[in-house]
This record gives C-alpha cells, sequence and structure tokens, in this order.
C-alpha cells in the first residue's frame, strides 16, 4: 500500500538513510527494527513530510507520490505517533487530540463537539483525565496516550507508531494494540516501531530490518525468531544481558522512611543495599517519578527521612543529593536529561566539572578526553565528542544521560526508564553497566515500566499504586503475576 | 563546526569594525586623531560596563531590562550621599552597593518570585526609576566633591580613560569566567536548558541569582562612572539606555534564546557602535537618521549569516 | 483557586472603588467613557502585540510602526485633505501591515530573533520618520476636518476610537477561540515543533501575527495623530513598553501560546483607571512612575504564583 | 559695531560655529537654526547644527564631544540639563572652543555667556498678564501644564509666574500638573485638571508640545470660547487653535531672531571679543551681558488673530 524505495537523507555530514526500503501492506502490521539511530525514526518523519528525502521514490497505492508537509501527510491518509512526545502544553487534552481537524460548525469551532470525540478517543484507551485539562498538567506517559489517541482520531489509512510503547506501561501497551489490531482488521497499514521483541512478535505480522540507515532484511515475522532478528539489527549475535549476579552485601547503603508528599505519594519506605538493584514498578503515573525527584531533592516532601549509610540527610536541591553521592536519570530525556543544544563533551562533563576543573579553570581537551572515554565504553553512535546532543538518535541521547552521571561515579544511582527507547546491544550494555556499577559496592533503584526488565535486573521489587507501596518482593517472590496484581487493583 | 560559527559571527563584526575605521578616515579628517578616539570611548564604556555582565545574564537565559533604572537609583543614592558630605570612596561603596542591592532583587524576583525575567524587570525598571523620581522630584544633586568627579573624566597616560581600563578589566574577568571556568560551563549550560542543568546537579538559581546582583552591582558601577562624568544627579539620568544595551549585546552574538554568545564579541559590539555612533556625529549626521543606520546594522549582523546558511544549504542537492 | 483573569478583574474594580471613594466624580458615566475612550489605543495594540507574544514573538517596534503610519497618514492628508479620512485610515493599514509584514517575514524566513528585528526595525522606523517630514510636525490646522473628527464622533456616548477597541477585542476573542488560525496561532506558540509535525507551520503564524500586529499599529497611528491633532518623528516614544506590561499584567506568557482577550482587556484597563486616576487624585506626578513598577512588579509576582501551582491526583486516595 | 582693539585680519577669519539643540526635529529648534543660518552667511561662518535625538544630557554631550573633534571654534548650546553638560563643555574649553549657551542656560562653570531669548521675569510678567486679560474680569483660577518636572527653564517661568501673578490679586493657581513635554500625557493631565478644577478660567502651558495637547483637550471637551488656553507655543503649530478661538492669543519670542543673535555673538566671541560692553546684533540692537554674563533679548511678543497668520509660516 506504502512503499519507499531507496530512500536517501543525510544530515549535514551524517548519512541517516544511505539505501532505505519498507513496504507497508493493507491489513498488516509491519515491526521496524534496527539499532539506535539506524535510521527509524527519520524514515518515519519522512513519511510524515517532515524531511524530504535526498533521493528515492515514494508510492502510495502504486502511484508516486512527494509529501510535501505534514498536512499533506494527513490529507493522504497517513497518521503518526512520532517517537518525541509532540504535545501542546498549553492546549486542552480535547483540542491536543483534536488538533489536525477541530470539529467545526458554521465555520466555527465546536468546543463541544470536540470535547465528545476527545471522550471517546480516551474512553477507548481506558484514560480516565479529564478532556478539558491543560496538556501541560499531564506527566510525560499521559502526554504519550494524547499523542496516540490523536492519532487514532482519524480514518487513517496508514498508521505510524514510533516508539509508542516505550512509555506506557503493558495495560495502556495493552490498549493501544487492541485499537491497532481492530484498525488494521479495517484495513489499515500499521508500520510499528519498539524495541521490544515480545511486542513485535506479538503484534506483527511483518517485520522489515534497518541497520545503518540501509533495509538489510524483511519478510514474514512467523519465518524468524528473536535470535535471527537480532543478528539482522547487529550483524552479529548478542549474548543476552547477564542475570547471573553476585549476592548484594547486608549493609544498607540508602534507607527512606515514610516519605509522604500531599497529592502524589504516601508513606512510602524501602531500603536499599550495597551491590543491589532495587527495581521500582507501577503503572503509569503511580507516582514513581515523583518518588525518585523528592530523593534527589527536585521537590520537597512533607514528612519522612532519607538516610544513607545510616545517617539521616536532608537533601533540599539537587547540587545536596549530588553532594551525598547520588545521581537521577530522569524519565524525559528530552527536557530534563540532556541539554540538547550543547555538545557530547558538555553534557557529559556538566556533573563532573568540579573534579574536572578543581581549581575552576576549565580546558577543552581535557574534557573532550574525558567524554571521548564515555562515548567509547558505553559506544555511543556519534562522529565525536563535539557532536551536539539533539543530532543524536533517541537512543544514543540516552546514552549520554547515563554517560553524564556514571561520569560522576556517584554511589547511588536513580535510573527512571533507563533504556526507554534503547536497542537490544545497548540495552545489554546498559544493564552490564548498571551490574557491573552495582558491583563495586554500589546501588541502584531502578524505576522501570518494562515488566522484563524489572525481573531481570531487580534484586528486589518495590511496587507502587497511586502513591502507595504495595509491597516489597524479593527476588524468589517476584512472578510477574504477583507484581502485576499487586501493581493493579485487586 | 561550531567553531566556524564562531568565528564567522566574531569576523562579521572585526569586518565592520575595520570598515569603519577605513570609511570614517576617509570621510573626515578629525577620525584619526588621538584625541578624538580617546573622546571616542566615552560613547561606549558605560554601556559596556554594563553590556559585559549584562551577555552573561541573556547567555544563561534571562534579561535584565531594569539595568537603566538601577543607575538612577544608584545615582540618587550616591547625590545624597554626597550631600551629606560622604567622601569619593564611601560614595563608590554606596553606588555599587545600592546597584547590588537592586540586582539582588531583581535576582530574588526571578528566582524565588519565579517570575519571568523579562516581566520581572520590566517591572522593576519603573519601580528603580520611580524611586528616584520620588525621591529627587524636581531637585538636582550635584554638591560631589572634585575627587569623585575625577574618577569618570581621569586618564593614565594623558589618553586612556579611566573608564576604558575599567572596561578592559571587566571584560578579561567576564571572558575568564565566561569561556575558562567551570562557572562559564554552567551558565552555558543554564541558557541551553534549564531544568536539565537543574537536574544535572546545577544549582541554577544560585547561578542566576549571582548574574543578576553582578548586573546590578556593575550597573551600579557605571552610575558612579556616570555620575562622575556628568558631575550631577537628576532622575532622567540614562533615561532609555537599557534597549542600547541590550542592542551592543545582541548584536555582539549572543542569542536572546540563550544559551550562545561570547565575550570578544560583546566587546568588539561595543566598540564598532560606540565608533560608529561617534563617527556619524563627526559628520554631523543627526542621531535620528543615525538609528536608521543602526537598526540595519543591527538586522544585517544576525541576517547576513542567516542567509549564508540558507544559501549554503540551498546550494546542495 | 481563582481563575487569573477574575482575580484581575477584582483587583481593577477594588482599585477602581477606591479612587471612587477618593473622588466620586471617576464613576460617572461620561468619565468611564473617557477612561475607556483613553485606553483605545492601548488596548488595541495590546491585542495586536498579544497575537505576536502567543507565537513567542515581541514586538518592539509597534510604537514606531504607528508613529510613522501616523506621520504617513497626516501627510497624505495635508496633500490630499480631500481624500475622505476612511481612504486615509486605509491607507494607515496598509503601511502598518506592510511594515508588520516586514518584521515577520524576516523572523519567518531568516529565523531571526524577534527582540533583535524589531528593535532594528524600530530604530529604522523612526529614523524614516524623520527622513519623510523632515524633522517637522505636522500641526492641526494642516489636517482636514473629516480627518481630525471621524475618531471624535459619537455613537451611544462612546467614541469611535472607544468603539473601535471594543470591536476589535470583540472579533479578537471570536478568532482567537473559534477560528481555526486563532487556534493555530496558540499551536505554533505552545510548541512549534509538535505544531510543525501537525501541519502547522509556526514561521507562517508568526508572520500573520505581525501583519495583523502591524496593521492594528497603522490604524493606530492614524487614531493617535487624528486623536492629539498633531504629528512629529516622537509621538508614542517608549509607548511599546506600556503596551508588553498591559499584556503582562493581563497574563500573556512571555515564553508563548498562553493569554485571553479578556486578560489583555482587564491588562489595559487596570492600566487606564491608574493613569487616569493617579492625576485626578492629585498624586504626586513624581510618585507615577514608582506606583507604576510597584503594580506590575506586584502583577508580575501574582501571576508567578499561580504558574506554579502543583498537579495533583491523590485526592481520591487520600485515608 | 564694538569692535575694540581687535584687528581686522582676525574679524575677518572664517569661524566654525556649532549650535546644539534640545533635540532636532523640533520646530522651535528648526526656527533656531534658521536664524543662525540667516547669519552665517554675511559673517564668514560655518555653520553647523546639530543635536541628541531625544532632549537628553547624555545625547548632548556625545554630540559636544564630536564637535570638539571637530576643533569648532564656538559652541552654543540650549542646555537639557544645565550641569551634566558642563564637564564636556569645559573640555571643550581648555582646548581653545569658546561656549556659550542662549535659550535653556548652562551652569556658570561651563560658558562664557548666556543669550536668554527673554528674561525670566518678562517671561513670568507676559504669561501672567495674558493670563489676566483672558480671566472673564480678570479673576479665577488658573492651571498650569508643564513639560517635565526636571525642565529647568520651566521650573524658572513657573516661579517667575508665581511671583507675577501676585500683581494680579484676582488670579489663583490652583494647580500645576506635567505633561512631560509628550502629547498623549499632557492630554491626560489636561482631562484631568477639567475634571477637578470645572470652575477654571484660564488654561496655561508653557511648553511648546503641552499647550497643543491642552488646547486640543479643552477643545475635544467642548470648552471653546468657555475656557481659554494661553501660554507659551509656536505659530505655526498654533495657528488653527488661534482661528477657531482655542487659544486667544499666547507668546513667544522669536527663535529666528535668537538663532541669529546667538550665531552672531557666538562669531563675536570665537573672533576675540569681550563681553564686558554690549554687543549690538545687526537688525536687533544691542545685547549688554550682565556680571553673570547673562544678556536677554527682549519682552516676548504677543500673537493673536491679527498677526498668526503672517507669522504662521515663519515658525
Ligand atoms: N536533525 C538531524 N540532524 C543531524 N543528524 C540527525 C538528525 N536527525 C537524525 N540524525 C541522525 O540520523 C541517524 C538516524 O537517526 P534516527 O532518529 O532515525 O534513528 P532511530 O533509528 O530512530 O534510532 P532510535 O532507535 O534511537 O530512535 C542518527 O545517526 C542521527 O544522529
Ligand atoms: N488518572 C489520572 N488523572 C490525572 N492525572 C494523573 C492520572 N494518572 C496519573 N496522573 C499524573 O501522573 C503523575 C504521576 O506521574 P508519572 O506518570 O510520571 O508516574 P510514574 O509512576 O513515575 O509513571 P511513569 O513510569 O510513567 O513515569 C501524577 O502526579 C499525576 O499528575
Ligand atoms: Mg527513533
Ligand atoms: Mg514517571
Amino acid at each position: 500500500m506504502l512503499r519507499l524505495a531507496n530512500i536517501r537523507k543525510s544530515f549535514g555530514g551524517v548519512h541517516a538513510l544511505r539505501d532505505a526500503t519498507l513496504t507497508l501492506h493493507a491489513g498488516e502490521v509491519t515491526a521496524l527494527i534496527g539499532e539506535n539511530g539506524a535510521g527509524k525514526s527519520t524514515i518515519v518523519r519522512i513519511i510524515g513530510g517532515l524531511h524530504q528525502p535526498d533521493a528515492g521514490e515514494i508510492q502510495l497505492d502504486g502511484r508516486t507520490v512527494r509529501i510535501t508537509d505534514a498536512h499533506h501527510a494527513r490529507s493522504l491518509g497517513i497518521s503518526i505517533v512520532h517517537q518525541e512526545c509532540v504535545v501542546f502544553d498549553n492546549l486542552s487534552v480535547a483540542e491536543n487530540i483534536c488538533i489536525h481537524a477541530r470539529p467545526q460548525r458554521h465555520g466555527l469551532v465546536s468546543w463541544r463537539q470536540m470535547r465528545e470525540r476527545a471522550k471517546t478517543m480516551l474512553r477507548q484507551l481506558d484514560a480516565t483525565f479529564d478532556p478539558d485539562l491543560p496538556a501541560g498538567r499531564l506527566s510525560i506517559a499521559q502526554k504519550h496516550i494524547v499523542q496516540i489517541a490523536r492519532a487514532l482520531d482519524s480514518d487513517a489509512r496508514v498508521l505510524v507508531l514510533d516508539e509508542p510503547t516505550a512509555a506506557l506501561s503493558h495495560r495502556e501497551a495493552e490498549d493501544l494494540f487492541r485499537i491497532t489490531r481492530q484498525l488494521t482488521g479495517d484495513g489499515c497499514a500499521v508500520l510499528f516501531i519498539s524495541h521490544r521483541f515480545e511486542e513485535v512478535f506479538s503484534l506483527a505480522h511483518r517485520y522489515s530490518v534497518f541497520r545503518d540507515g540501509a533495509a538489510v532484511d524483511a519478510g514474514r515475522i512467523d519465518e524468524v525468531d528473536t535470535n535471527v532478528l537480532v543478528k539482522l539489527m547487529v550483524g552479529r549475535a548478542v549474548e543476552p544481558s547477564v542475570s547471573g549476579h553476585a549476592a548484594p552485601s547486608e549493609t544498607e547503603l540508602l534507607r527512606v522512611e515514610g516519605l509522604s508528599r500531599r497529592g502524589e505519594f504516601n508513606g512510602i519506605s524501602f531500603s536499599v543495599r550495597r551491590g543491589e538493584v532495587l527495581g521500582i514498578y507501577g503503572l503509569v503515573g503511580a507516582g514513581r517519578s515523583e518518588v525518585a525527584h523528592a530523593l534527589f531533592g527536585l521537590s520537597t516532601v512533607d514528612s519522612g527521612r532519607i538516610l544513607i549509610d545510616g545517617m539521616p540527610v536532608t537533601i533540599a536541591s539537587p547540587t545536596d543529593a549530588v553532594r551525598h553521592g547520588l545521581a537521577y536519570v530522569p524519565e524525559d530525556r528530552q527536557t530534563e536529561g540532556a541539554i540538547l543544544s550543547l555538545s557530547i563533551a558538555a553534557n557529559v562533563c556538566l556533573p563532573s566539572l568540579q573534579a574536572l576543573a578543581p581549581q575552576v579553570i576549565c580546558k577543552r581537551d581535557r574534557e573532550s578526553a574525558f567524554a571521548q572515554k564515555w562515548i567509547d565504553s558505553l559506544s555511543v553512535k556519534t562522529p565525536g565528542p563535539d557532536q551536539l546532543v539533539g543530532a543524536l538518535s533517541g537512543g544514543n541521547q540516552q546514552k549520554v544521560v547515563l554517560a553524564k552521571w556514571l561520569a560522576r561515579q556517584p554511589r547511588i544511582l536513580i535510573v527512571d526508564e533507563p533504556t526507554k527507547g534503547i536497542d537490544v546491544g545497548a540495552k545489554a550494555a546498559v544493564h552490564a553497566v548498571m551490574r557491573e556499577f552495582v558491583a563495586k559496592g554500589h546501588a541502584v533503584v531502578m524505576i522501570s515500566s518494562e515488566l522484563p526488565e524489572v525481573l531481570n535486573l531487580s534484586d528486589r521489587v518495590l511496587v507502587m499504586r497511586r502513591g502507595r507501596a504495595r509491597g516489597v518482593f524479593e527476588r524468589e517472590a517476584a512472578t510477574p503475576e504477583a507484581i502485576v496484581r499487586a501493581a493493579t487493583d485487586a | 563546526m561550531k567553531a566556524a560559527a564562531w568565528l564567522r559571527w566574531e569576523s562579521m563584526l572585526a569586518l565592520v569594525l575595520v570598515g569603519e575605521f577605513v570609511v570614517f578616515s576617509m570621510l573626515t579628517p578629525y577620525f584619526l586623531d588621538p584625541l578624538t578616539l580617546s573622546d571616542a570611548t566615552f560613547s561606549f564604556t558605560e554601556r559596556a560596563v554594563i553590556a559585559l555582565p549584562l551577555a552573561l545574564v541573556i547567555i544563561s537565559g534571562d534579561i535584565d531590562i531594569s539595568v537603566a533604572g538601577i543607575i538612577a537609583l544608584a545615582s540618587v543614592a550616591m547625590g545624597l550621599a554626597a550631600a551629606e558630605g560622604v567622601p569619593t570612596g564611601g560614595l563608590v561603596a554606596i553606588g555599587l552597593a545600592t546597584g547590588l542591592a537592586a540586582g539582588i532583587i531583581n535576582g530574588a524576583l526571578v528566582t524565588i518570585g519565579r517570575v519571568p525575567s523579562i516581566v520581572a524587570t520590566i517591572g522593576t525598571m519603573s519601580l528603580f526609576r520611580g524611586i528616584a523620581y520620588a525621591v529627587l522630584g524636581d531637585r538636582v544633586l550635584k554638591n560631589y566633591p572634585a575627587s569623585f568627579t575625577h574618577l569618570g573624566q581621569g586618564y593614565v597616560f594623558g589618553l586612556v580613560s579611566y573608564e576604558l581600563c575599567i572596561v578592559v578589566v571587566l571584560a578579561l574577568i567576564a571572558g575568564v569566567v565566561l569561556h575558562f571556568t567551570r562557572w562559564g560551563r554552567c551558565i552555558y549550560a543554564i541558557g541551553s536548558n534549564p531544568v536539565a542543568a537543574r537536574f544535572s546537579g546545577v544549582a541554577v538559581n544560585r547561578y542566576r541569582l549571582m548574574l543578576f546582583a553582578a548586573t546590578g552591582m556593575c550597573s551600579g558601577l557605571a552610575a558612579v562612572l556616570l555620575t562622575s562624568r556628568l558631575g550631577s544627579t537628576r532622575p532622567s539620568i540614562a533615561q532609555g539606555w537599557e534597549l542600547e544595551i541590550i542592542a551592543m549585546v545582541i548584536l555582539g552574538g549572543v542569542s536572546v534564546w540563550g544559551g550562545k554568545g561570547t565575550i570578544p564579541g560583546v566587546l568588539m559590539a561595543a566598540v564598532a557602535l560606540g565608533i560608529f555612533g561617534f563617527g556619524l556625529s563627526l559628520l554631523n549626521i543627526p542621531g535620528i537618521v543615525m538609528s536608521i543606520f543602526v537598526g540595519a546594522l543591527l538586522i544585517a549582523v544576525v541576517a547576513v549569516p542567516a542567509i549564508g546558511e540558507r544559501l549554503r544549504i540551498g546550494a546542495r542537492p | 483557586m481563582l481563575s487569573r483573569d477574575l482575580r484581575l478583574g477584582i483587583a481593577t474594580l477594588l482599585l477602581f472603588a477606591a479612587v471612587t471613594a477618593a473622588f466620586p466624580q471617576f464613576a460617572r458615566p461620561d468619565n468611564l467613557a473617557g477612561v475607556l475612550n483613553d485606553s483605545a489605543i492601548l488596548i488595541l495594540l495590546a491585542l495586536g502585540q498579544m497575537l505576536v507574544i502567543l507565537t513567542r514573538g515581541i514586538d518592539l517596534s509597534v510604537a514606531a510602526n504607528l508613529a510613522l503610519c501616523g506621520m504617513i497618514a497626516a501627510l497624505f492628508n495635508r496633500h490630499f485633505p480631500d481624500a475622505g479620512a476612511l481612504s486615509t485610515v486605509a491607507i494607515a493599514l496598509v503601511c502598518g501591515a506592510l511594515l508588520g509584514a516586514c518584521n515577520g517575514l524576516l523572523v519567518w524566513k531568516l529565523r531571526l530573533p524577534p527582540i533583535v528585528v524589531t528593535l532594528g526595525t524600530m530604530s529604522i522606523f523612526r529614523g524614516a520618520i524623520y527622513q519623510l517630514s523632515g524633522g517637522v510636525w505636522v500641526n492641526d490646522n494642516e489636517m482636514s476636518p473629516a480627518f481630525l473628527d471621524l475618531v471624535r464622533y459619537r455613537f451611544l456616548g462612546l467614541t469611535t476610537l472607544a468603539w473601535t477597541a471594543v470591536i476589535a477585542a470583540l472579533a479578537a476573542f471570536i478568532c482567537l477561540r473559534y477560528l481555526r488560525t486563532g487556534r493555530d496561532l496558540y499551536a505554533a506558540g505552545g510548541n512549534p515543533s509538535a505544531a510543525t509535525a501537525a501541519g502547522i507551520d509556526p514561521g507562517r503564524m508568526q508572520f500573520i501575527a505581525y501583519t495583523i500586529c502591524g496593521a492594528i499599529a497603522g490604524v493606530c497611528g492614524y487614531l493617535w495623530v487624528a486623536r492629539f491633532a498633531v504629528a512629529y518623528t516622537d509621538i508614542a516614544l517608549g509607548f511599546e513598553l506600556e503596551v508588553i506590561a498591559a499584556c503582562l499584567i493581563g497574563g500573556v506568557a512571555i515564553a508563548g501560546g498562553i493569554g485571553t482577550v479578556t486578560g489583555v482587556l482587564l491588562g489595559c484597563l487596570f492600566i487606564g483607571v491608574i493613569r487616569n486616576a493617579l492625576p485626578l487624585v492629585g498624586i504626586s506626578p513624581f510618585w507615577q512612575m514608582y506606583i507604576n513598577g510597584v503594580v506590575i512588579t506586584v502583577a508580575a509576582l501574582m501571576s508567578a504564583r499561580q504558574r506554579t501551582e502543583k498537579r495533583s491526583i491523590l485526592e481520591a486516595e487520600r485515608a | 559695531i564694538g569692535c575694540g582693539s581687535r584687528d581686522a585680519t582676525n574679524a575677518s577669519e572664517r569661524v566654525r560655529i556649532g549650535i546644539v539643540a534640545k533635540s532636532l526635529g523640533n520646530g522651535f529648534f528648526d526656527a533656531v537654526h534658521k536664524g543662525a543660518a540667516e547669519a552665517a552667511g554675511p559673517l564668514d561662518v560655518d555653520l553647523i547644527f546639530t543635536g541628541p535625538t531625544t532632549p537628553t544630557a547624555e545625547g548632548q554631550i556625545e554630540v559636544v564631544n564630536a564637535l570638539i573633534a571637530q576643533r569648532v571654534d564656538a559652541i552654543a548650546i540650549s542646555a537639557n540639563d544645565p550641569d551634566a553638560v558642563v564637564p564636556a563643555l569645559q573640555r571643550a574649553a581648555q582646548r581653545g572652543i569658546k561656549v556659550i549657551s542662549y535659550d535653556s542656560a548652562v551652569a556658570e562653570a561651563g560658558r562664557v555667556a548666556h543669550l536668554a531669548p527673554s528674561s525670566d521675569q518678562l517671561i513670568g510678567e507676559t504669561v501672567a498678564q495674558l493670563a489676566a486679560e483672558l480671566a472673564p474680569g480678570g479673576k479665577g483660577k488658573i492651571a498650569v501644564v508643564s513639560a517635565t518636572p526636571t525642565s529647568t527653564n520651566q521650573n524658572a517661568w513657573l516661579a517667575q509666574l508665581k511671583q507675577a501673578l501676585t500683581a494680579h490679586p484676582g488670579l489663583e493657581l490652583a494647580a500645576v500638573a506635567y505633561g512631560d513635554d509628550v502629547s498623549d500625557k499632557s492630554y491626560r493631565e489636561t482631562t484631568a485638571l477639567l475634571q477637578q478644577h470645572p470652575d477654571l478660567a484660564v488654561m496655561i502651558s508653557l511648553s511648546s508640545v503641552g499647550i497643543v495637547a491642552a488646547a486640543r483637550a479643552v477643545e475635544d471637551r467642548g470648552l471653546t470660547g468657555k475656557l481659554p488656553v494661553t501660554g507659551l507655543g509656536l505659530p505655526s503649530e498654533l495657528a488653527g487653535y488661534v482661528k477657531r478661538g482655542v487659544v486667544p492669543k499666547f507668546a513667544i519670542w522669536n527663535p529666528i531672531d535668537l538663532g541669529y543673535a546667538t550665531t552672531q555673538i557666538a562669531a563675536r566671541i570665537a573672533r576675540g571679543e569681550s563681553i564686558s560692553q554690549p554687543i549690538s546684533i545687526e537688525r536687533l540692537g544691542s545685547v549688554t551681558f550682565d556680571a553673570n554674563g547673562v544678556g536677554a533679548m527682549g519682552k516676548p511678543f504677543v500673537y493673536d488673530a491679527r498677526n498668526i497668520d503672517e507669522f504662521a509660516g515663519v515658525f
């Protein structure tokens, strides 16, 4: 139905796409997979009319088209959920959902119809928030839901989902898949991008693999398995991320007692030992990120204490937190994690400036070398440390954020969705880095909505629901069923 | 790639500066005269004293429109003190302290009060000058000691004014801080993305407060110099300077979006604007006609690189 | 928590009540009409400025644009005294729109920072007035009666000037709330990259905003010159800051995307009441600027407090 | 002509004189320029007429610096601030430039001589006289719309006006408002005055911007003929109001003559003449400078419907 052939696209000196070919079929879901920076989002932007290809051809229903802008794409029946959050904070949820075609009466926007339509869409996705709320009040996950509702709100013939589930927990993801199946049933062609193979296998009919901006293979999904796909993506086999690990020591490094903040979370207590990974699992809106914010001094708590090495500490600001050896990799890398308009070197060095320049005076070559070391050890795909972070692919941006904190050599690393949007290879690398980190006697608090990740990596799992702790599960007791039950009603 | 952009901007300014010297020395015989050039420096020194710290504020993503108001306030404070017989040293201290206090008020509004800086300083702009008017009314304060008057009118080696020396020293300080220290790195980070900077453990609000305080204090310093040069204080002193100073900073290549800009650029822009204005008035071109040139220059300096960029991209197939 | 507009409305009413208490004459209908009349140009310009600020811009050149178009209108009237006032208005409007479009094009096509562009054009426009007029004044005896009388024509107790402001406010309200372009303006200002992804060109929206703002400034140029019956280089010098202050007091966010017509109207009336009440109550002129400063600062603090309100979902679950 | 001890070659040398206005684009100074140009030709004077964009002291200092750099022989300035320009003018004097002020004075330390268009006292008396003539029966309340509260000559004239009013016991000064030399503010202040004092007999403005705005406000409120406006203004700007009876009469000195006299005096001083003796000026008579170096021209001239047309085209 939609066919892109031999697409080429470069930015400055970077060849994002060399020779990309992609075919979507009506009534089928095609999964597009590839490493970070393989060019997946770039081709999505080309389909959406946001970029013009340097060369190549796009055919829709057999006819060659040139997609001039987003509006044009829309009018061709192409509907897209972009990887980056593209929500209007200042507009209501309803208007966000209907932004492409606001219902009109007598040439005037009809707010009543708009609200109705938004309500219907949100109900389909099992979302309960008020369509009149300004979208700025939503959490990042909810914003993604809004974005998905927007894409579904149209008689789309081609639906493109660029890592839609990265920010969602399985519940919302299931809703999305249900609707996607419904749409394919109605003859819609779907392009689905994800780094999670279980989703790919459960949803897709076909697959297509990109490597370094070129299509390397495509076919029916039931003819392949994970290992084959991984080999195609990476060009080599990847060992599954290590799960065997040394037992954590008995000494507590971080202890949290009865942390509460009005309207966000209530009576949260947990402890993390040296050499331990504590997973925090919950549905979207469970308040996990808020707890992390409070721990890192980004917000104040109403009651409760934080102890490090058994000593109560006051953490009133991130500066305090960093001084006490904490580090926080936030969930929204675009606005909170990375500084997109600065170089990789500037980003990586920022938290470590004190160590890099004890006498206040900075040296550029020292910073570059420092950054290069971390670029290498996390294998960030980039021409060099002077590259702007904004020009990196999503996954590589995430690696930069990780690098900047690991470089600071913290004792307690709090990570919020650390592998959101990261490909298998990189994910294994990140996991390895985290294991290595705890092996030195440090501790990790990992917030994740990805159940396999939580189960695989954590020594213990804290489950939260609606701002409250629902229990801490030891490794042995942490079965998927038990955790999901604790995270949902029941 | 970044270095190239940096160079392009500086070279634009350098070109403008050289062009000014060539054109003016061709058009008027009085231009290339040591005494004249020495006089010409006065047309930018006091503004440059403020432009330098203000550049840091703008690079960190804020703006301060109240600087001229601070000059009026500090000048009035000094005038009142002088009327009480405070000696020169005390007057300078009072000027600096008043500026510092005003800067801290701005900083507090922006950090503690969380008011966007442009809004806060539009308010304090009227507030500070308003206090000056309220205190002074139609009076004039001019009982300054002779040694005080000497500050703004004195010279080193007969030709280099104290004011110019102060500008050079300040530029060195600002340049080193911005380009060679970790504080400078943090300033760029804050200007590029304050949220991410805060999440990286940078004490964002402390930096912003300090920068506003520094700008306030330098405005106080400018008030000392200007008051000393005028030898009198009226509440209308330095009226309208805020926009001129901001224009100077922007012309220096500092991005009003924050995160971009260099001190050499700002310094060159200050000199270029000062010489430009002085040169045109040497040619007896009315100031208002001059404003056409200045406006066009301002736009051209940002537009030429932008057009170049477009052509470069457009040229590639 | 009261909405921002409501609080500003209450503040304006309180201020009004205070002035009336001190000076009962202030509340007389003809005086109120006078206040509206006096605020009309501010309202018009603030509405235009609001569009620009909504799209993340700022227009420092409005006052200079006003002065230039006013001078053009006055000179046109001097040369063609029989041309009729409406054609003069049309000329002022077209000139203003063209000047605004210059700003808009520079911002749109070259992506130059609005503050730089309009700072530059502000100087250029002022210089152009001087060049155009040769620095001389155009006085009331050089203006035709039709030119002067159009703004003074009264209908239902209000002058044309006041009616223009009222109608413009209504039109702005409808456009911004119910027209696609109006909504696109909010979208483009709220999140330009999201707007691009949704098929809205933020640059084009900026261009539209600047052009409309310019057109309004042009009409205001005529209104100003006709009202005060004199045109010279420096009219409305520094007025741009007052216009921006009115927008800010009215709750228009400088970061773009947020602001309502009601808010801007209240902001203007708030300033208008202060401006008209201070001389009436007999406060020393030396205190006026100080009072203005206090008011703007306090208003800014108030609106900042509002913005930091936290979201909250736990209410249902508090045991 | 009191050439005194000067020799002929010196007196006929070409001199360059810079005349500094408060600001350019102001009808009053355009007229001064006209007069100065008339005088310059026959006197072998190269005239540089200049001024800042806005009426500020800082702007004038930059203009003075530019004149110093051009090594003019004399500078004549109408100061925006009597004190702030002094250091710059003193520097000019150090470099051998003769400095005088005209219209709005510079503090004594900064100049050799000051040429007042008219003495403050004469202005105060003339305006008080006008008010007395216009007030019904010479009695009633009057109000003044001034320029900025900091303007020196405005304040001096106001003080003299108050002084002169003692000679007119029927008149009572009810209020002074400040229009900042800006039309919209002057207009608003006038309107406020009209509301505060509905029983005003005469409205006075001593600034040329203020009187136009005041006349406009009075006419807009339908008070033409009921509340006369008077004060100081320019014939070209007020002609319309005079004809409609809003401003029945007003006074001003002749700025053309002022420019003419300023240039003559500056040229004489540049050529070494002293001001200890009265300096006679062609077509205007002679000016005597007092011990402070201040010389005044004459009484302001009164304009009304009979002579306004004659002057409206001139300045
Ligand atoms: N605007 C841009 N400027 C410069 N380079 C870019 C730009 N956009 C993308 N790139 C480069 O193009 C390549 C492909 O990026 P793209 O975002 O398409 O990757 P991706 O496959 O979506 O990765 P991920 O899985 O991490 O989302 C990357 O190397 C990236 O650095
Ligand atoms: N049903 C809802 N209605 C309104 N707001 C909600 C709702 N659910 C969640 N929120 C918002 O989400 C916030 C919780 O944040 P968030 O979604 O980041 O939690 P989280 O557990 O960290 O989830 P995530 O893993 O997605 O980060 C709450 O403070 C609230 O504002
Ligand atoms: Mg991607
Ligand atoms: Mg979260």
